[in-house]
This record gives C-alpha cells, sequence and structure tokens, in this order.
C-alpha cells in the first residue's frame, strides 16, 4: 500500500506542476504551489515508511513549515504589487 | 497482515484516493474558486488520512508523535491558507466563474 | 539500456546546468539571471549528492543492524554550500535593487544603454 | 521504487527548469524556483542526504524565494524585453551540454560502492566517527569536527555576506524608535492568518531549538535551526509589520550577535590551542577526549546557529526596509 501511496503523491505532484505551468492567473500558480508543498510533506513521510528508516520525519515538518511561510510570503508580495497598480498606474 | 496494517492500508487507500481525486479537481475545473474548492478540501483530508495510515504503522515511538506534530501543523496550515487564497483572489477582483459556457482556463484573464 | 540507468542522474544534472547556464547568456533581467544562477547551482550539489550516493546504503546516521551507509563528505560540503549560496544570493539580490535605483530598470539593456550615454557625456 | 522516485523526481525538476526559463513572468519564475527548491530538497531525501535535504527545504525553497518576492516587489514583475540571443545561446548550450554528456561516460556508474569517491576519505569517517566523536550523525561529526575549518570558513562567508547586504542596503534600516508608515506591512485585514500565525511563532521556535541540540542524534544542526528560527521572525515581520518585529529583536543586538556567533567558533578554536592541541581540536576540552568532541560541537554549532540566525533576520529586514522606503516614496 505504500508503494501504491507514494506513486500517486508522484502524479499528483505532477498534475499539481502542470497546473502551476499552465497558471491561467497567479492565484492558481500559488494554489499549485500549496498543493505540491502539501504532496511534498505527504511523500516525505511515507517514503521513510517505505525506505525503513522513519525517523527522519523532522524534515517533513520543515517542509510544512516553509510551504506555509512560502504561501504567505507570495500573498503578501501580491498585495504590494496591487497596490502599486492602484497608486501609480504608469509604474511600467 | 495484522488488524493494524490493514487499518492502515484502508486509511492510505482513502488518503490516495481524495489526494488524486483533488488534483484531478486542480487539473481539470474552469475557474480559480472551483479549483480551491477541489485542492483545499481534499488537501487537508488527504493528508489526514494519510498520516493517520503512516501512524498505525509506526506504533508507539517517537515518531508517532512527530506524525501527529505534522498532522496539528497541517490542520491549522492547510485551510488557513485556503482561506487567505480566496480572500485575496475575492478582492484581486477576480469573479467566479457562473456560466457554465465559458472556455475553460481563461475566466481570470482579465484580473491579472 | 544499463548506460541510462547508471548515468541518468548525471544527464540530468548537465540538462539543468545547460537550463541555467541558458537563462543567464540569453536572458537580460538581473534576478532572472540570477534565478538561472540559482538553477546552475542546484545542478551541482545535486551532482555531488549523486555522486555520494551507495546502492542499497541509508543516510549516514549510525544505527544498529545498519551496514551499509552513503558517503556522508558530499552531503558536508553541500550542506555549507547550500548555505553560503543564500548569502551569495542575498548578496546579488541587493546588487540589483542598488542596480535599479541608480539606473532605474534592472534589464542588461538598459542599464548598458544609460552605461554608454554616461561615457559619451564625459567623453 | 527507488529508482522511479529518482527519475520522476529528476524527470520534474528539468520540467520546472524549463519552466522557469520559458516564463517572462518572474512572479510565475520564482513561483516555480521555489517549487523546485523542494523537489531538489525531495530528490536529496531519497538520494540519503538527510542533513542535505533539510538544509535545501528551509534554505533553497524558504528563504531564498521569499527574498526573491521582497526584491520583485521592488523591481516589478514582469520582464522587459523579449528574450534576445537566443539562437546563438542554445547553440552554444547544447554543444556545451554534448561534450559534459560525453564526458560523464567516464564517470563511474550511479550508486557504485567501488567508484573512487567512496573508497578513499569515506570508510575512515563511516567506520572510526562512531568511535573517535562519540556521535551517531556522522554529518555531523564530519561537518563540526573533522572538516571544522572548512565549516569555520564557510561561516565566516556568510558573515562578510550580510556585512555586503548591509552596506548595499543597510542604509535603508530605520533607526528604531523612528515612526514608520507600514500600514500596508502589517496585513491588519487579514485577521485569521494573523492569529494562526501567532500561534505558530512559538512552536517554530521551541522547533528550532529542538534542531539546533538535537543535530547530534538526527538531521539537523546550526546552519537548518538557524535559517528555522529566522524563519519564526520572518513571518511574523511578514504579518504584524517591521516596527513590531524590532521592538521584539533589537537590531544592533542582531548585528552583534551576527559577530559573536563567529567570535564564538573561533574562540573554541583558540581555546584548544591553548591547551596545546591543534587549531579546533576539540579532543583538549576535556580529560576524556570523546567528551571533549562532544562540547566542542555542541558550542561550534551553537556559534553557527547563532550567527545564521542573526544574518537571516538581519537579510530579511534589510529588504523589508528597502519595501517600506518604496512605498513610503510613491
Amino acid at each position: 500500500m505504500l508503494t501504491v501511496t507514494t506513486i500517486t503523491l508522484l502524479v499528483v505532484m505532477a498534475m499539481a506542476l502542470s497546473r502551476a505551468f499552465v497558471g491561467p492567473t497567479v492565484f492558481d500558480r500559488i494554489l499549485a504551489a500549496n498543493v505540491f508543498g502539501t504532496k511534498t510533506v505527504l511523500l516525505i513521510a511515507v517514503v521513510g515508511f517505505l525506505f525503513g528508516r522513519p525517523e527522519f520525519l523532522d524534515i517533513a515538518l520543515v517542509y510544512a513549515l516553509i510551504n506555509f511561510i512560502g504561501v504567505v510570503g507570495m500573498l503578501r508580495l501580491i498585495e504590494y504589487l496591487e497596490e502599486d497598480k492602484q497608486s501609480t498606474e504608469d509604474g511600467r | 497482515m495484522s488488524p493494524l496494517e490493514i487499518i492502515s492500508a484502508v486509511l492510505l487507500a482513502i488518503g490516495s484516493f481524495l489526494v488524486l481525486s483533488g488534483a484531478i479537481g486542480l487539473l481539470r475545473f474552469p475557474d480559480v474558486y472551483s479549483r480551491m474548492h477541489a485542492a483545499g478540501i481534499t488537501d487537508t483530508l488527504g493528508a489526514v488520512a494519510i498520516l493517520l495510515g503512516l501512524m498505525f504503522l509506526a506504533g508507539w515511538t517517537l515518531v508517532l508523535a512527530k506524525l501527529i506534530m505534522i498532522l496539528l501543523f497541517l490542520l491549522l496550515t492547510g485551510p488557513t491558507a485556503s482561506h487567505t487564497l480566496g480572500k485575496a483572489a475575492w478582492k484581486s477582483g477576480l469573479q467566479p466563474l457562473t456560466d457554465g459556457r465559458e472556455p475553460a482556463g481563461d475566466s481570470g484573464k482579465g484580473a491579472e | 539500456m544499463s548506460v541510462l540507468f547508471s548515468h541518468y542522474n548525471y544527464w540530468v544534472v548537465i540538462v539543468l546546468m545547460m537550463i541555467g547556464f541558458y537563462i543567464v547568456i540569453a536572458q537580460g533581467n538581473l534576478v532572472k539571471k540570477l534565478i538561472g544562477l540559482n538553477i546552475f547551482q542546484t545542478s551541482v550539489f545535486i551532482l555531488y549528492i549523486s555522486a555520494g550516493k551507495v546502492s542499497g546504503g541509508t543516510a549516514p546516521i549510525l544505527a544498529d543492524g545498519i551496514t551499509l551507509y552513503s558517503n556522508p563528505l558530499p552531503h558536508v560540503l553541500i550542506l555549507t554550500a547550500i548555505v553560503v549560496g543564500i548569502a551569495t544570493t542575498a548578496l546579488g539580490l541587493s546588487l540589483i535593487i542598488r542596480i535599479r535605483d541608480t539606473y532605474g530598470s534592472v534589464e542588461e539593456q538598459d542599464v548598458r544603454a544609460a552605461e554608454g550615454n554616461r561615457k559619451q557625456e564625459s567623453c | 521504487m527507488e529508482l522511479l522516485l529518482d527519475i520522476s523526481l529528476l524527470s520534474m525538476l528539468v520540467a520546472t527548469a524549463i519552466g522557469i526559463a520559458v516564463s517572462r513572468d518572474l512572479l510565475a519564475a520564482v513561483m516555480l524556483s521555489s517549487i523546485y527548491g523542494l523537489l531538489s530538497a525531495n530528490f536529496f531525501v531519497t538520494m540519503d542526504a538527510v542533513d542535505v535535504a533539510f538544509t535545501e527545504a528551509s534554505v533553497g525553497a524558504g528563504i531564498s524565494p521569499l527574498l526573491m518576492f521582497a526584491t520583485l516587489a521592488i523591481v516589478g514583475r514582469f520582464e522587459r524585453y523579449p528574450h534576445q540571443r537566443a539562437l546563438p545561446a542554445l547553440l552554444l548550450v547544447v554543444l556545451t551540454g554534448a561534450m559534459l554528456i560525453l564526458a560523464t561516460l567516464d564517470i563511474p556508474a550511479f550508486g557504485d560502492p567501488n567508484a573512487p569517491a567512496q573508497t578513499h576519505v569515506a570508510p575512515r569517517f563511516i567506520n572510526e566517527s562512531g568511535t573517535e566523536i562519540g556521535i551517531p550523525n556522522m554529518v555531523t561529526s564530519v561537518l563540526a569536527s573533522y572538516r571544522g575549518f572548512d565549516t569555520f570558513g564557510e561561516v565566516t562567508v556568510v558573515f562578510a555576506a550580510v556585512v555586503g547586504v548591509l552596506a548595499l542596503l543597510g542604509s535603508s534600516l530605520p533607526a528604531a524608535g523612528r515612526k514608520l508608515p507600514d500600514t500596508l506591512l502589517q496585513a491588519s485585514n487579514h485577521r485569521i492568518l494573523r492569529i494562526v500565525s501567532k500561534i505558530l511563532v512559538a512552536p517554530i521556535m521551541l522547533f528550532a531549538l529542538y534542531v539546533q541540540f538535537h543535530g547530534d542524534y538526527g538531521p539537523g544542526g546550526g546552519f537548518q535551526a538557524g535559517v528555522i528560527f529566522a524563519a519564526a521572525i520572518i513571518i511574523y515581520t511578514m504579518l504584524f509589520g517591521l516596527e513590531a518585529a524590532m521592538k521584539v529583536i533589537n537590531v544592533t543586538v542582531l548585528r552583534v550577535l551576527a559577530a559573536f556567533g563567529v567570535l564564538l567558533y573561533g574562540s573554541v578554536g583558540l581555546v584548544a590551542m591553548l591547551n596545546g592541541k591543534n587549531f579546533l581540536d576539540y579532543d583538549a576540552l576535556a580529560a576524556d577526549p570523546v567528551h571533549g568532541q562532544h562540547y566542542g560541537i555542541i558550542v561550534i554549532e551553537l556559534g553557527v546557529g547563532i550567527t545564521v540566525a542573526a544574518v537571516m533576520m538581519l537579510i530579511y529586514f534589510a529588504f523589508a526596509g528597502r519595501l517600506i522606503d518604496r512605498s513610503h516614496k510613491s
């Protein structure tokens, strides 16, 4: 079952990646990146059990943390850029 | 197979199914909000199912504690991220697709 | 076929390295160049880590009942390289911000044009 | 299974890199580079390099995209010109790549236990470090003890980089007590995000301390712990504003701490010299050499952690200060 789950997660990662390529809006990309990050956390956890050394779950925890920080950072940046667009329309 | 392994296998199967269905939704749904709906819900529930499945494999060890910590963390951050994302998309003026006949995928173009 | 499986990692490393190289030489935006440099850098990391892998080995953390470990030396080299890499990336990004302050643009073309104008004026 | 994971992760890496290369929207490129960092960290886990994966996850997928986002907010989101010199560059790249691929045919096969890389220094580390250093994590013993001098150099480089960043951007870092116009930086309209982050900040710091002191036994150590600790402060800064963060953490203290970590590292070496051994030979620190190694590794990892955490926070504060400056001007 672990093998099946690993393969499923790999497939899901590939699908999320293609959504990140296609877009079309920036929110699609963020959503895809978020999904991708969660799947990475799960993959690390499952692979740890699959290879028989599950004590490295600290890494999965870091992934979860970094994923959250990344999403928050992206959203804040978009807010800055929107603010920019409103205050100076001739910016670009 | 011991009963614990069977429970874990069932949970892993449920988790895999949820995760996969969420990804299909992410790929196939027509606009940002419906994609968010597909991904946001299955993301958290699928993660919970898979991590629970792993917990039954881990037994009473430090690994179990770490799995619980990951689970708590995902339960806190996953819905928060989805909520914030939806809010940001709404605030940026992106309209949800209400008419099913528009071509898929291009609905959000105007807001970028 | 066996050559494919035994050298696949190295080929991917080269492909990644070349993509990074391409971004650095062909694309004018300085932020993009820095991203390209990061891709290049990561490809080197992957090369080192691949070279340290022993098939059938596990992570180099001593545990009972395990005899075959992967090589810890490349891990150490790359671990420190990653942290130094972020430090240099930060330095590069702050240079980009200063270039933007001075020239009003982060495109290589604009910067070169502005630089050319300045030289003509001083002549 | 290992092979399948390996190949699929690497293929996704290549796809992501190509996506970055063709994208003209820099925001998308940086987002993809964050995914790229996660993917390569994932690959490192399958290659048994857990410590490297730890570092790459927190640095390559976390801090580096954050800094790039901050830069993009300052310099703008789109590339202005289409890609130039594409054809000659492509030709050059393909040529170089082909030559390099020819060269790889001489490299020993992947995973070969008899490759030169596996037979020279590594066996000594693997066989002896358990008795000589006495800690299970070989990466930590090689990093902090066998190659301690090298790591000292790296920490100095990190410190030098922050000096450079501060020299370039530091003037925009506002003095403490000055009223900052950073209403935008405070994200006051994200109530749920703010509450959840507030709950998370303390556990993240605790986790950083765990990583710092557990680095002898599992993946972790000063470099990773420093970055994670800084990440907690950075998320606080992102949601509550630079002013609030600088009330918590004084920038002057941070500057002193960044230097203090390097000095702590170096002074361990000096103490070893004063006890009549070589620089950074921790055997001299206690009567029992193995205990000495333990003390030495704990202290220098602490030095590394302090420096890295302070440096990451300083760099982020410098970038955030620049952001405020810019929004103030416009």
